[in-house]
């Protein structure tokens, strides 16, 4: 490796570790939360020089994008039931508390480290000869949704239980928002179809390439972010029964299947290997339309049938 | 103006084309991709239609507003460049109205848009047909500028300014 | 050409470092939240050269992301966080 | 090295130049304003150049336009939000800086 490519390492290292800690300690909440949107831009950086572009692709669609976005509107609603000033005010005291957690932390991986066996032998080898009858080529897809599937399944369900949590909260009052203004308005009419494409492209590189459908998923969920935002809203009629479909087709489908393949003799999530590439698709689809539609009710906070008729 | 074929007013030609290149694009052409390639473009495709009525940009009109475009948006940079790496910043920033003869519609928000991406021009607000923008240097003619520019996104749109 | 790209990465991490400053010393939201976005376009071009440096496709659909959602926080921004201006004359 | 090569070369440090132009143009203007001036301008036309180099050293049509395609989406989020924030920004009374 070059002195340039020790020093960019050393760079996003350095600068990963400060803006941690400076997102971590600063008084302000919306100069923290810009500060780890500059932290997920160099995470997904620094995943990229440690040669692995699955991650990425899931930090750049999830971190740099959705997450920014979700803290800065949960931001506004803390501001609006607990305006700056009257908020107690406890992080003085817990000034260092975060530069302890740092410490601890730091300490604990290092010992992780050292403790590795010099020559990890890792599952690489399995994963490889195994990859044949997984119906996919790319080895990071074939791990998670047919090797090890059911962590896959219980991600999609864990969503589904964080949004569950989220409608079982209080409404939140309507407020008065502003027009959207022309400009955000053509923005929204270019961007939508091109983030309705990008999403299928990444559902579709999955099999042999990073991306998949938590990524396809993110990127079409911010598609519904920025139609939220410009102060689009569902018309009454998708938002009962049509939006419960999309939320929960993708957790659904995927139990089915596992339970038909169960009812077939097979081992949970075992897909005949001839089968493997179309059923993995099938529940790649229907997950990145429940996982962009979760993202989008997420980012609303409370249930839109609470919604008062525009 | 209603089209009278329901199938093309869905699926407008132009756009097809238009989205099917950017997914042989974005797959770096993958044949094996339009498998899902054709139901995304499809579906891009007729979403783009609900949201945007058809334009009729005249391809001439692009060549001189590309050119144009290109051209300014570096010397819109090498301006901003200079004043950034002065010792001495020379700004003298001010607000300018300017008022818009482009319809309200696509053409004007587009216009919007490429005013700030142009030499010393910010757009800061629309109000009614006033234009707001944000300038550099006061001192410069910027509202012959933004006429220029004006002149330009109409030509694209094939529309002529009263 | 490849320590040219590794040049060229490692100048693009020290400008991102830069306009850090920005976003500690504001002094308004907007100011901070503008050098994010200027982050947003380094980013990008940090993995366009990175593909480019060491011939991973992947990279550049890692860029395409960026690009595609880098107005969501912004706009997230101006929409919902940033303090209305008529906020301080209607509160009781 | 050939021809195309430095030509290419050449394109990425004139596009590294922009980008340092813009980082500049952040810290050393003096309000919200001319600072987004520096934002839409500089740093676009620093990512249009290096792109124009990569699409040079690719070799490949279909990659220098998704280049391209990469580079039309950085425009139109900046320009979007520099008129979103400049927008804003007069709504709230965040005063000018005048010479």
């Amino acid at each position: 490796m070059s002195l340039l490519q020790t020093g960019i390492d050393a760079l996003l290292a350095l600068g990963l570790v400060w803006l941690a800690w400076r997102a971590l300690a600063c008084p302000d909440l919306f100069r923290g939360i810009v500060l780890f949107i500059a932290f997920g831009l160099l995470m997904a950086l620094a995943w990229v020089r440690l040669e692995a572009p699955d991650v990425a692709l899931a930090e750049a669609a999830i971190g740099a994008g959705l997450t920014g976005a979700l803290l800065l509107a949960a931001l506004a609603r803390l501001n609006r039931i607990a305006p700056a000033g009257t908020r107690a005010d406890t992080r003085e005291a817990w000034r260092n508390a975060p530069a302890l957690l740092l410490v601890l932390a730091g300490a604990g991986l290092g010992l992780a480290v050292l403790s590795l066996l010099p020559e990890p032998a890792g599952l690489q080898a399995q994963v490889a000869a195994e990859l044949g009858r997984s119906g996919v080529s790319n080895p990071v897809t074939a791990v998670l949704l047919n090797f090890r599937g059911y962590d896959t399944l219980l991600e999609v369900l864990v969503l589904l239980l964080a949004l569950l949590a989220a409608w079982s909260l209080e409404a939140e009052p309507p407020r008065r928002e502003a027009a959207p203004g022309p400009v955000l308005d053509l923005l929204l009419r270019l961007l939508l179809p091109v983030l309705v494409l990008a999403a299928a492209y990444l559902l579709w590189a999955g099999a042999h390439a990073p991306g998949g459908a938590f990524q396809a998923g993110a990127v079409l969920g911010a598609a519904g972010v920025l139609a939220l935002l410009a102060g689009w809203r569902l018309q009454p009629h998708l938002t009962g029964l049509p939006l419960r479909l999309a939320i929960v087709i993708g957790p659904g489908g995927f139990l089915l299947v596992a339970w038909a393949l169960l009812l077939t003799g097979r081992p949970l999530l075992e897909y005949p290997p001839a089968l493997a590439g179309a059923l993995i698709l099938l529940i790649e689809t229907l997950a990145t339309l429940s996982i962009a539609a979760t993202l989008a009710v997420l980012f609303q906070g409370s249930r839109p049938a609470a919604e008062p008729p525009a | 103006m209603q089209s009278r074929n329901p199938l093309r007013a869905a699926l407008p030609l132009p756009r097809l084309l238009a989205f099917a290149l950017v997914w042989w694009l974005i797959s770096e052409g993958a044949a094996a991709s339009w498998s899902i390639g054709v139901p995304a473009v499809l579906l891009a495709s007729w979403l783009s239609a609900r949201l945007l009525p058809p334009q009729r940009l005249t391809p001439s009109g692009l060549l001189r507003f590309l050119g144009f475009f290109l051209l300014h948006s570096l010397l819109g940079a090498v301006d901003v460049a200079q004043r950034a790496f002065r010792p001495a910043r020379p700004l003298n920033p001010g607000m300018i109205d300017y008022s818009l003869q482009l319809g309200p519609g696509l053409p004007r928000v587009f216009m919007l848009n490429v005013v700030s991406l142009l030499p010393g021009t910010l757009s800061a607000d629309l109000e009614a047909d006033c234009l707001r923008v944000h300038v550099l240097d006061a001192d410069q003619d910027n509202p012959a500028q933004l006429a220029q520019l004006e002149a330009r996104v109409a030509g694209l749109f094939g529309l002529t300014l009263p | 050409m490849p320590d040219l790209y590794h040049a060229l990465t490692l100048f693009l991490l020290l400008n991102l470092g830069a306009g850090l400053w920005r976003v500690v010393r504001g002094p308004t939201a907007a100011d901070r939240m503008l050098a994010a976005q200027l982050f947003g376009t380094t980013a990008v071009a940090i993995l366009l050269v990175l593909a480019q440096a060491g011939g991973v496709a992947a990279l550049r659909d890692v860029a395409l992301v960026f690009a595609l959602l880098a107005a969501v926080a912004a706009v997230a921004f101006v929409r919902r966080a940033w303090p209305q201006p008529e906020d301080e004359h209607d509160r009781p | 090295m050939t021809g195309p090569d430095y030509l290419a070369a050449l394109l990425l440090l004139a596009g590294a130049l922009f980008f340092l132009a813009g980082t500049l143009g952040l810290l050393r203007f003096p309000d919200v304003y001319t600072r987004l001036h520096a934002l839409t301008k500089a740093d676009n036309v620093g990512l249009g150049l290096i792109v124009l180099g990569l699409s040079l050293q690719s070799g490949s049509w279909l990659v220098a336009g998704k280049l391209i395609l990469i580079w039309l989406l950085v425009l139109l989020a900046g320009a979007s939000v520099s008129h979103l924030i400049a927008r804003g920004a007069r709504l709230r009374g965040i005063p000018e800086w005048r010479r």
